[in-house]
């Protein structure tokens, strides 16, 4: 008997079962597309409210200190990664050597709008996580016009033994507003992404902010054991613990 | 060795071959971050004119990236074949374009011709050429490769299956792959993208594919795209791995800041190959490339982001992949700006990829932040089409919701094998005609997503 | 009437069709010059969202330029066939565009449904395709012309010979026709833009033409793209005249600006009937059209550019012409900017024009005072090769030395009739192989100069 | 016996004859190509040396005014045809009526090279045709980022009878400089292009200067009889006289 494909819609946030006009999408698809991209476009653009999200992280008890790099504005960013991964003049003054063990970078990166909305919430979950190991994560930097490597910089003036990004990554059709995190170890301005470890796509309807606060928590605890992060330091958990991979039968919907 | 050409009473003076290159290249946003591109115009004009004139011979006698520092230099001039290129030894650039174009270039002679070029003559000859030429030469290439389908055959076109998802959740790539295997799509390989980095995570993705794969009896290859070291790991542990992925570049530094080097490459081909799980033919890696990436790790050395993406080429062309493309629009503005640029280069890569000998894909994709739209895949991939690529991306209505950014459709692949009267692979078009998948909008008993436990 | 539409969380408001249609309209700089462009793009969004639920029906109770005023709307509104219009007459603008990716939208249903449709329809429905819609509803839809040969057979690409002079001097008009006639051009026509307005000048180039055309047998037909009144005027003096040319444009006011009315037109097709010069068919009329003509005489009446070409083509259809073409990217950057926009706005011409019953072809063009350059062109041809253009211009070199812009070249229609496997019409490909003319760089003897006293 | 098609060059200055790689250009020609379009798009960016024209046209015995249009500078002038017909304010005043029978308009158009070329001598084999036929034409106005309808502007501010506008084309590759002249019967704003004549192409390698000279006398001295200009004026002068259309045999090279 065949069945319509609509049925897996259930399980996933991606585009399927749109239907076919010959072998085109259908007007309806089409459209909802382009309205789509117009938004997405527009949270390239959106600037970060500074002093919301500060007022968030101090209630979590972190006193964030705010930075810039030497992008000027947006479209400078967008065009000149380098000067993204530079702090400005002024910023660097404002970073006092303070040796922590894990400094917190909070950049908006290509998406403002992620790190508005999954920063805190994503914190709250993680800092518990990292005091149970002996971690108190900060201070807490909020950077402007910042790409991921801007935290090499930072954590190098802080004398950071490591330091973790969080980062609005590109936005996405469906979800503008993906939060990444990258964690390095030692970090200075000269390290390569082989050297860093990553976890993606950090929002509620991808990592959630547990699951990925306990990815965090692990990694943190292996890198500063083995003193790296990078292609060297492997998520070796069992699947159960650090996805649905394992977890969800194939046949439940979401 | 310095090179010169006069152009509007100006004298415009390259010091070497990595700039006379960079200045020829026409005018990308990567090369201008770089502060190597032409300006003005007519630098531009005076560096393509003098790379005309300039012997291919040259290119063996001047690296671009010094034979010391760079293992991609050593791969690719100890690797050189002066057997195979004697016929076009005594030609410059120019004369190189003009036999490319002409009827004494046919699929045989060039197949002959690829050990005998390097990545640079191949990148130095696509900046003499139109749009119009890119198309024209590569169609004249034949590359076809086999692991458990036949792909590259003429009139054929593959797709790439990439059922993404954000969590890595096997019911939401599960969905996403039937998805597209209802429209046609899967014969180059169906391939997840990672979100996490997790082995276990990758070896459950790797054994939901093989068992798709499996139920339906689809002949086509499976793959997860993680880090090499985590498929090696994976491997280890006796997961059902078909090709191994590997994003690489064109420098030993930016291979280097991938966390990747030849050796182990050609380790994870060795543990690929002992695996023998490849029916029809044992070509086992997967590679993706892409222009920026080198200058975003810093490893550029001063050359062109066109010629460093043509010496990843030479990378892959050393561990004979099934399956070998540019993301060409994926990483961003400051490397391609526009649909334009996008445009161009995509067929850049095709083209260079296609000469050097390559399987050659295309991600005919565009980021957000770019300022670029579907109108402009839709031109690319069309084009690309003409030009015979060997397979572009299958992502469901474009939208990645994994990795955001938009690439082409089922839809869209469709659309461009009716428009050129293309065919999937031929096991996999016979696969789908066995199956009774065709134009209608259901699933056909035998596809039922029952049967893997999606319903 | 108004139309609305809520996008991220704003309500746009439309209070007419004509503004409807202009702000669903795709970016481009001469509706930004009219001051009726979407702005931001949100706007757009929504404008093509409530577009797309208009039904078509309200097309024939909504003029966009006031039936009083115009003539052109006048034509449009009571030549519309009702009965050919029922199968189409419940659906909305999006259903429409459904309808016409479907394959119930053969080249028959296309063909029946000409009459029932109205320019303001089509142009509606191309506003919310993309590019690959515009190509895949346009191949399939059958125009075929004849005079002296057969235009528009499917697998045809024809070819107009443009062999323009700044001087109209005989001697360099024929010699660029000798050039195109060995690269296989001109089966469109022969056809020479005058660069001086002088009757007898006329006459003396039709006269050439003809003779060309006599001495070598050439199944094909000439033209001399004078103002119509000259051309009438060379007709009243016995001027040998196969087509009648003429610019039109899509209001009565820029008609006006260009020297004609229907009934003018409607006298010079009387007259070159009356010559009865055709062979094969009595389609004896040829019209250019580009957007931007009319908002450049100020007769746009504030209706998008697009939509006003796309009325043109309900001109040209009255006159049951041989040829029609866009000049697309001819007229400036003020109308298209760049490679981008011209590209677009292309394959809109060809789309619309098809649609409309018109053998479309396009002048695939640029000056150089727009944003665009060779690339943008040869991307542009293949894709119109891919939609099934009838023809394309062939100017020596791309450069025509006259008219002062680039356009497309006699190597460039033989690369595209290459990749794309399409021959000339089917009278003047037997011609190409009786003349012995092939890839032979020199003249076959039956084409020698020296046979028209050139030499 | 074949012929190569070389010998076509020495009839036509068009890219004839350039041979063939595959179905492409042949590089040498591929190139010459891309140099004349860098060329040529220099050329529409061109300013013009108003002080040297100026003194060639006194040298003619003319005594130019200099206006300007509204399009500020040169991007604007590309995308506002409207402001290129358009006086400015300052420029209005600079222009007093004085009735006159042919005001003479010379404006950069597209092509400032062209005017700066081709604009005096062309005038100096036009003027003494015109004062034969009793025409004493003049003011001359020079005009910056001005459009052909500008003219018509310039002669309702003169009183003009008619206008003649001489103007640089748009560039093409292998002719950056081409002049075209637009006469216009009771100039007016709101006059459309039916309502003109047009000698095109005026440059040695085109119409030659006396020839387009001979043409514009003829016009005039037309237009002047029938008092207007446009499609009803038609030069219906035997080709002879007009161009070399009927005058050169076919064989002879140039
Ligand atoms: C763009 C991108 C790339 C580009 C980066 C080039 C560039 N200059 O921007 C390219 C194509 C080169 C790339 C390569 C790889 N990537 Co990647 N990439 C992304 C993507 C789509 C967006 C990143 C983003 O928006 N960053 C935010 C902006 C503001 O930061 P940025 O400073 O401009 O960008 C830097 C980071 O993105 C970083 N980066 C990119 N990918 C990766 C991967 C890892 C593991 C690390 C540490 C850093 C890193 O490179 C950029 C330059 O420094 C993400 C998916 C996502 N939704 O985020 C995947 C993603 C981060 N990449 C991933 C992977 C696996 C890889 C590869 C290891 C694949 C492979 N097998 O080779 C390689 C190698 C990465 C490396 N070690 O350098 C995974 C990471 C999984 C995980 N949790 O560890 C992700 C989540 C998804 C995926 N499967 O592609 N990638
Ligand atoms: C661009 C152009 C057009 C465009 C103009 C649209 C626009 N808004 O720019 C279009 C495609 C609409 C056009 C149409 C026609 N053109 Co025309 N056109 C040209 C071209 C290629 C360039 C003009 C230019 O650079 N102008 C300079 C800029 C700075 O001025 P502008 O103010 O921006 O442009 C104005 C003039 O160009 C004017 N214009 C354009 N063509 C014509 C023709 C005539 C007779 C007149 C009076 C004015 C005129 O229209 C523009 C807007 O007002 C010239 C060839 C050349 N090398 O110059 C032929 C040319 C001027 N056109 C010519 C002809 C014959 C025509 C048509 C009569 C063809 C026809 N059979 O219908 C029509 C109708 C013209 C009209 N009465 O309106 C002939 C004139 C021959 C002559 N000596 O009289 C020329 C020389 C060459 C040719 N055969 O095309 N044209």
């Amino acid at each position: 008997m065949a069945e319509p494909p609509a049925g897996l819609r259930r399980f996933t946030a991606a585009r399927v079962a749109l239907g076919r006009a010959g072998n085109a999408l259908p007007t309806a698809a089409h459209l909802d597309f382009v309205e789509a991209h117009a938004m997405a476009r527009d949270a390239v653009h959106a600037a970060l409210d500074v002093a919301g999200l500060a007022a968030e992280l101090r209630a979590l008890g972190l006193d964030p200190v705010v930075v810039a790099s030497r992008a000027a504005d947006r479209h400078i960013y967008l065009v000149r990664p380098d000067l993204g991964r530079a702090l400005d003049d002024a910023s660097v003054a404002r970073l006092a050597r303070c040796d922590p063990p894990l400094a917190l970078v909070i950049a908006d990166g290509l998406s403002a709008t992620a790190v508005q909305r999954h920063a805190a919430p994503f914190l709250a979950e993680a800092l518990p996580r990292l005091a149970r190991i002996d971690v108190a994560a900060g201070p807490a930097v909020i950077a402007l016009q910042g790409r991921v490597a801007l935290g090499d910089a930072i954590g190098a003036a802080l004398g950071a033994e490591a330091v973790a990004v969080l980062i609005g990554e590109r936005p996405g059709l469906s979800a503008p507003d993906s939060l990444g995190l990258y964690l390095t170890w030692n970090p200075r301005p000269s390290r390569t992404d082989a050297e860093r470890n990553c976890i993606s796509n950090i929002r509620p309807a991808g990592q959630p902010y547990a699951q990925a606060a306990e990815t965090l928590a692990w990694l943190v605890g292996e890198m500063r054991r083995r003193r790296l992060t990078g292609i060297a330091l492997k998520d070796e958990r069992p699947a159960a613990l650090s996805a649905p991979a394992a977890s969800g039968r194939l046949g439940e919907g979401r | 060795m310095a090179f010169a050409h006069t152009v509007g009473g100006t004298r415009y003076v390259f010091p070497d071959l990595r700039t006379l290159l960079a200045r020829a290249s026409p005018f990308r946003s990567g090369d201008a971050l770089a502060g190597i591109a032409a300006l003005p115009e007519a630098e531009r004009v005076a560096a393509q004119r003098a790379l005309a004139d300039l012997p291919l011979r040259h290119f063996l006698a001047e690296a671009v990236v010094a034979y010391e520092d760079d293992d991609v230099t050593r791969l690719i001039l100890d690797g050189h074949d002066a057997t195979a290129f004697a016929p076009v030894a005594s030609m410059t650039v120019g004369q190189f374009r003009d036999w490319l174009l002409s009827d004494a270039a046919t699929a045989q002679a060039l197949a002959a011709l690829r050990p005998g070029l390097t990545p640079e003559m191949v990148a130095a000859v696509s900046k003499i050429m139109r749009i119009a030429d890119l198309i024209a030469v590569a169609a004249k290439c034949r590359v076809v490769t086999r692991f458990r389908n036949t792909l590259g055959l003429p009139g054929t076109l593959s797709v790439r299956l990439q059922p993404n998802d954000p969590a890595d959740d096997p019911r939401g790539v599960a969905a996403s792959t039937l998805d597209g295997l209802l429209l046609g799509a899967g014969d180059a390989v169906i391939g997840v993208n990672p979100a996490t980095d997790n082995v276990e995570t990758t070896i459950r993705l790797l054994e939901l594919l093989d068992t798709i794969r499996g139920r339906y009896a689809i002949p086509t290859q499976t793959c997860v795209l993680a880090h090499v070291t985590t498929t090696l790991a994976a491997i280890a542990r006796g997961a059902p791995v078909d090709l191994v992925f590997q994003s690489i570049g064109g420098t030993e530094a930016v291979n280097r800041s991938f966390g990747v080097s030849l050796a182990l490459l050609a380790e994870a081909r060795e543990a690929a190959l002992a695996l023998k799980r490849g029916t029809l033919g044992d070509n086992v890696m997967y590679f993706e490339t892409g222009q920026g990436s080198a200058l975003s790790a810093d490893a550029h050395h001063g050359v062109d982001q066109q010629t460093l993406e043509a010496r990843a080429y030479a990378v892959a062309r050393a561990f004979q992949p099934l399956l070998v493309n540019s993301v060409v629009g994926f990483i961003g503005p400051e490397y391609l700006y526009d649909g334009k640029q996008i445009m161009r280069a995509g067929l850049e890569d095709h083209f260079c990829g296609k000469l050097l000998g390559l399987p050659m894909g295309v991600d005919v994709c565009y980021t957000n932040h770019a300022e670029a739209d579907q109108d402009d895949m839709d031109a690319l991939l069309t084009l690309l089409g003409v030009a015979g690529v060997t397979y572009v991306m299958g992502v469901p209505g474009a939208d990645d919701v994994m990795l955001n950014y938009q690439s082409t459709s089922f839809h869209d692949a469709l659309a461009v094998r009716a428009a050129l009267g293309k065919s999937p692979a031929p096991e996999f078009a016979g696969w789908l005609e066995r199956m009774g998948i065709g134009t209608e909008a259901t699933f056909p008993p035998a596809l039922s997503p029952a049967l893997i436990g999606l319903g």
